[in-house]
């Protein structure tokens, strides 16, 4: 038994933590925020002659044909700078479904672009019914005059502005209530009705799209129809597992901060770090890391096997750390008091950024009720 | 035990209610409840509003009526606070002028300090604000470094303070300053003056907070010039104001607390109207039994105060009970928004324009980790209430 | 307004005090671990000559028809000591009860000897299908030969031994969903089959009683026929006021052990109440305490009106109070240390009670539920 | 990462396997696992089993092989505790002999103390236990007050121990002395001594738990004796051999986390059985997610603690970070006890005979407030992790 990162994998860690660093870390979100994607595209592109883009592509692709677990280290030092944009929708999620439900034909228009940066994907699943269930999917993807059309709203697409395609997961059987859905891979062009919606995290782009009988062709149909929904979980089981990742990186800059701020503040003349309410709070986050890294490295292993425990690991690694990045990123203001309050320091992108994963894709209880039912309790 | 009000009381809110339909802006009542953006607008809005409270008579209830005040009992303050929640009543622009500034001053001002500032601070003539906070003065006032020397028969104060309230559109501020050390008493050599904020040696920076609104500035002082008549109180004896001065901050919680209690009842409208694919969130099991929770504390919360406040009554002065309230509430206030937000599910992170609930929520939220640090964090508080209520021994520093 | 008990209340508070102190606190309640109620008998004659048990009874009954807020003081008095017995089950349950309920006869027989201490009222509702609802009563009082006969198995009983009569819940009728219960007074016989339970807490005895064929005659029946359930909500919106009084009596207890061995216990050169580790752990039990404290005082006082929030604060008092005793008596023993976890301190004698009232006639979700219904939301 | 076992341990754990399925008590894999309630007869038993083992080669597995062990690495070791939890295996009578004194023995013991002692510790035949704790030195052992006196050749012990664990079946004592003070280093001056039990200056009483159990020990010395053969490492530097002791003390904690899932599994097997009203508890959504909840943490422990145990092979040596695994496990095995009872409602109160499902739920529950005090409190525990893992400034008194 060996439960740890290869020292390949944090040789890489090492290369962009080093690049993030250069363009200054959570600065590129920031910059964001005041709507400049410059900085966030050399990213991505850095990335890209990296190789992250590819990790998990075949090599027929022109990947690697690595494994999860070789993605982690670019999640957790993505997490660590707050990265918004495209990178774990594109490999963690329609990556995986592609390799496992596409076409050739589909395979070969989207992987290879895929894996040399020039195309990124998002993800159009979220809807107004506030309901991340087959039921709670209406857009519409409909036969007519021999065509499909698609109707219907999406909501909170992630950095739609500069997505390439969108993976929309639409409604195509009225009649079956566990699944009747499909996926789609729209690619993004002007007919595409897209308008940006005012995110509580500033830094993480959000947009509404609507749909107004978009003529969508055979080939645009990702797997088998009325099985997209079943199809999207083995997708998420990736997506999950790679965001809890991202968020242990999270987590442990915010874990980092609260500690070296404890050190150096003084009150009452002493470092607030040997209060032991400062010093037990921090011991606390320090712990919950710990335990959400643990999971989340389980999980990034497990998603490529077929242990039985494969969804209920996934999904206890994102609620744990969904749960507790919350928790931490809070408690990291308080620690550091008023100057923890300001828009100056960096500790309210992260309280932000954990509210807005948390309520993303489904609650804690849904995921908790997937835990159990996976494990046939 | 008696949870009524006497005639006299409801007469009190009667008055007070009456007043307020005649008297709040227009459409106020109806809804129509947005401030200007611009900051000087917002100010000249606010300052016309404190003034028409002054012309009735509501400005400062709680002072003397010799002042201007209407000598209220604690329980009628009690009123007037859940009367303007109830309202909501636009911003006390000059809050810091009437709750602190004003009662120290009648307390333990001289006779030309109240002739020359209390009229001016009921009329929001002169706006107050506080300097308390420095950049290496949080919860440890006494660590504070702005120093005020003497230069002739002016005092000239260079230094830096922080999280200074309504700093922006102040004409004076309270400040605290350093006149003496005293290495092993660092409570000691405190002096507190009234400084004129128009002068070239202050200058303002509002702080913009993480929910993207401004209320705090940092003020600089670089030769700033006060006189001995300025001064608070004894030159070194700051310390003393300051806790005569909170012995005055009687019931700045209980409007807090019904803030709070108005904010669960607007969380249980909600979760009504609030649906999930078509079905009313009030309907999920475990939002009403969350809401059964937080029903609990919020009332135990408030009955806390009123048991508190009954104490206040008899013993003519706060005691340091009150520190659980403070506590109580700014930690309710931040569990209560977190969940109003989070039952909203994905689109609880929508803002403004795109929220699908009131976009207060995401604000209130936001606006929460505030307020277990303001005024004394949550950690003050729990040693305060370790110390002075319960008789533990005082922690290391101090 | 004045949110405070009256100065003949807490004089009274100083009359049960006194009398409780002389007997040694918990010394009774250990006693009974050790199946030895003689001083537990004699605070009950003490308690009766000093008028507690006719406080809520009416005048015309020999009581001194005061309110439940009267009560109060001996509850909280009677938890700060642990003192078990049947006071609360005869006073605050089986009293407005019969009050309410009962003929004229019934009243005649039950309410003087109540007031003076001659009889003690024990309360025989749960059974072993683990559902504190009319779902879950199964014992059935039937009509046979022109008599009625009870069957059935009641658990839980407490103090049976000490017990001159029974308030029993039965099913009368089998159809009824809502309700179909109805409400017994069995008076102790040799004919009762009772049998010792052994109690997680020792010092509170439980027992099960097997009915088998018991003829049972109509007077036996108080209030309406299969109307049993709905009337033992209101007698229990007492009997819960009550229990909250008692767990913030014996709340207070635990809180002022705490905070008193916090200040003479030294470890590392300090009393351990230095440490905020300790020191911010007294607070929040303190704080609970507080607050538990003002519901449970609301709850005393608005049981005896018509407000709006009646049950709502009656339940919510309950919760408040069952939830934080298990809370603050963990941290108590924690504080306490390795002595804390010993048989020869108290502490455990209050995290047992703790536990035994949680579990005790409905669990927190029940009641939260309740409160939620009760205010029509 | 790699989460498989090498083919040299899982013959390793076959071979355990089937060396424990011969050599059990009769009947004890079946179920059948009573121990004697006589504490005589009980220790006879125990005592039996230990010799059981080591005639199989199993009472030490990591002592090196020249002194009876097989030189067991920690996989080896995490493969043992997980069987013995999976068998329920009965407790090792003398686990301070074989998993504290043995290891610091042969680490730092001289020649003739590993000859007079290591097989009697393997055999069973001499059991140890430990005196550390004092009525007044629990998580600061650096105030301990027991004092050794030289007395001509021979060492004269005076005091008293309080949570000695075995203490009233035990040969031994490997116990902490204060033999010269020194008011600023008060972890100077400690030594270690090995005591007889069995003479007239020693005497034990029993504690009771609140949990009715009686497993620790107070130990009264009054002029008892000891030698200069029997201090391990040297006078005065007592400090040194504990600290040398406690990194031998590589997996006692992974036992703790097996068995912790093992009660987990448990739990999850209670609430498919458990009924309400005939409805079994595992389809209540509360209780479903709550099992999730739990599941969580669970997994999350033992991932950690295999995190931390890879680090551990690397380095050779346990870091800060298994106080982690402590304190996490303690707090885990607390909360799931408390669980455990809580669901079973109204009858989840009885006990015994009289208990609805296995009784066990009840004794854990009490047994598990034992758990956060015992080798170290939570407090202590944070404390570690603070100073020694995130490098916080160290707390005052120390």
């Amino acid at each position: 038994m060996d439960f740890s990162l290869t020292e390949e994998q944090e040789m890489f860690r090492g290369h962009i933590r080093k690049m993030l660093d250069k363009f200054g870390g959570t600065q590129v979100a920031r910059e964001m925020i005041d709507q400049n994607p410059q900085n966030l595209k050399k990213v991505y592109k850095t990335l890209a002659e990296l190789g992250c883009s590819g990790i998990n592509i075949p090599e027929e692709y022109d990947g690697m044909d690595l494994e999860a677990l070789d993605l982690v280290p670019t999640f957790e030092e993505m997490g660590r700078s707050l990265v918004p944009g495209l990178f774990m929708e594109t490999s963690a999620l329609a990556v995986p479904i592609l390799k496992k439900y596409a076409t050739e034909e589909q395979k070969q228009q989207y992987l290879p672009a895929i894996a040399s940066g020039e195309k990124w994907i998002s993800f159009a699943a979220l809807e107004p019914f506030n309901d991340f269930s087959p039921a709670g999917i209406h857009c519409t993807l409909q036969q007519k005059d021999g065509q499909y059309v698609l109707n219907g709203t999406k909501t909170l697409v992630p950095e739609a502005e500069l997505a390439d395609a969108f993976l929309v997961l639409v409604r195509t059987n009225q009649e079956d209530q566990e699944d009747g859905l499909s996926l789609l891979l729209i690619d993004k062009t002007d007919a595409l009705n897209i308008e940006k919606q005012s995110s509580f995290d500033e830094s993480k782009h959000v947009a509404k799209m609507e749909f107004e009988n978009l003529v969508i062709t055979q080939e645009q149909i990702i797997g088998e129809v009325d099985k997209g929904w079943t199809q999207l979980q083995e997708g998420l089981l990736y997506f999950n597992a790679a965001l809890s990742s991202y968020i242990v990186g999270a987590m442990e800059q915010v874990v980092h901060m609260a500690t070296e701020y404890a050190k150096i503040r003084e009150q009452f003349g002493q470092a607030i770090g040997r209060f032991q309410a400062i010093k037990h709070s921090i011991v606390n986050m320090k712990v919950n890391l710990e335990i959400a890294r643990s999971l989340s490295h389980y999980a990034n292993w497990v998603v490529d096997t077929e242990e039985f425990d494969r969804e209920a690991a996934v999904y206890s690694a994102r609620t744990y750390a969904t749960e507790k990045f919350i928790e931490v990123s809070a408690h990291n203001i308080q620690i550091h008091g008023g100057i923890g309050f300001t828009e100056e320091i960096d500790c309210h992108l992260y309280v932000k950024r954990a509210r807005y994963y948390d309520q993303y894709l489904g609650s804690t209880p849904f995921y908790q009720e997937k835990v159990v039912a996976s494990l046939g309790w | 035990m008696d949870f009524s009000f006497t005639k006299k009381e409801e007469k009190f809110r009667a008055e007070l209610r009456t007043w307020l339909e005649t008297n709040l802006p227009e459409g106020w009542l109806e809804g129509k409840r947005d401030l200007p953006e611009d900051l000087d607008e917002y100010s000249r809005v606010l300052r016309a509003w404190q003034n028409t409270l002054y012309e009735g008579g509501w400005a400062a209830i709680a002072w003397p009526k010799e002042y201007g005040g209407r000598d209220a009992s604690l329980m009628e303050e009690i009123i007037y606070h859940q009367e303007m929640v109830r309202v909501k009543a636009p911003p006390l622009i000059n809050y810091i002028g009437i709750h602190m500034v004003g009662p120290t001053l009648i307390d333990i001002g001289t006779d030309e300090q109240k002739e020359r500032y209390l009229k001016n601070i009921l009329t929001g003539e002169e706006i107050w604000c506080q300097g308390y906070s420095e950049p290496g003065a949080g919860s440890d006032l006494t660590g504070l470094k702005t120093r005020a020397v003497k230069d002739g028969d002016r005092w000239l104060i260079n230094g830096q303070k922080v999280w200074t309230s309504f700093g922006h559109v102040a004409d004076k501020c309270f400040l605290l300053t350093r006149t003496s050390t005293h290495p092993e008493k660092k409570h000691r050599g405190i002096t507190v003056f009234m400084m004129d904020m128009d002068q070239p040696g202050v200058e303002t920076l509002p702080i913009v907070q993480m929910d993207g609104q401004s209320e705090f500035n940092e003020v600089y002082m670089t030769d700033a010039v006060a006189t001995d008549a300025d001064i608070v109180g004894q030159v070194d004896s700051g310390w003393h104001v300051l806790i005569a001065l909170m012995l005055h901050e009687r019931t700045g919680i209980g409007a807090e607390l019904f803030t709070l209690e108005k904010q669960f009842n607007d969380t249980v409208e909600l979760a009504q109207q609030y649906k999930v694919n078509g079905r009313p969130l009030i309907e999920n099991p475990a939002v009403r039994q969350k809401l059964a929770n937080f029903y609990a504390r919020v009332r135990g919360s408030l009955l806390n105060y009123y048991k508190n406040l009954t104490t206040t009554i008899k013993n003519g002065q706060p005691g340091a009970e009150t520190s659980i309230d403070k506590l109580v509430v700014t930690e309710l206030h931040q569990a209560l928004s977190a969940f109003a937000v989070e039952i909203q599910g994905h689109q609880g992170v929508l803002l403004d324009k795109d929220a699908v609930a009131d976009p207060k929520w995401q604000h209130l939220f936001l606006a929460s980790f505030g307020q277990t640090i303001g005024g004394g964090t949550s950690e003050v508080q729990r040693n305060t209430i370790g110390e002075r209520v319960l008789g533990l021994p005082k922690d290391m520093g101090r």
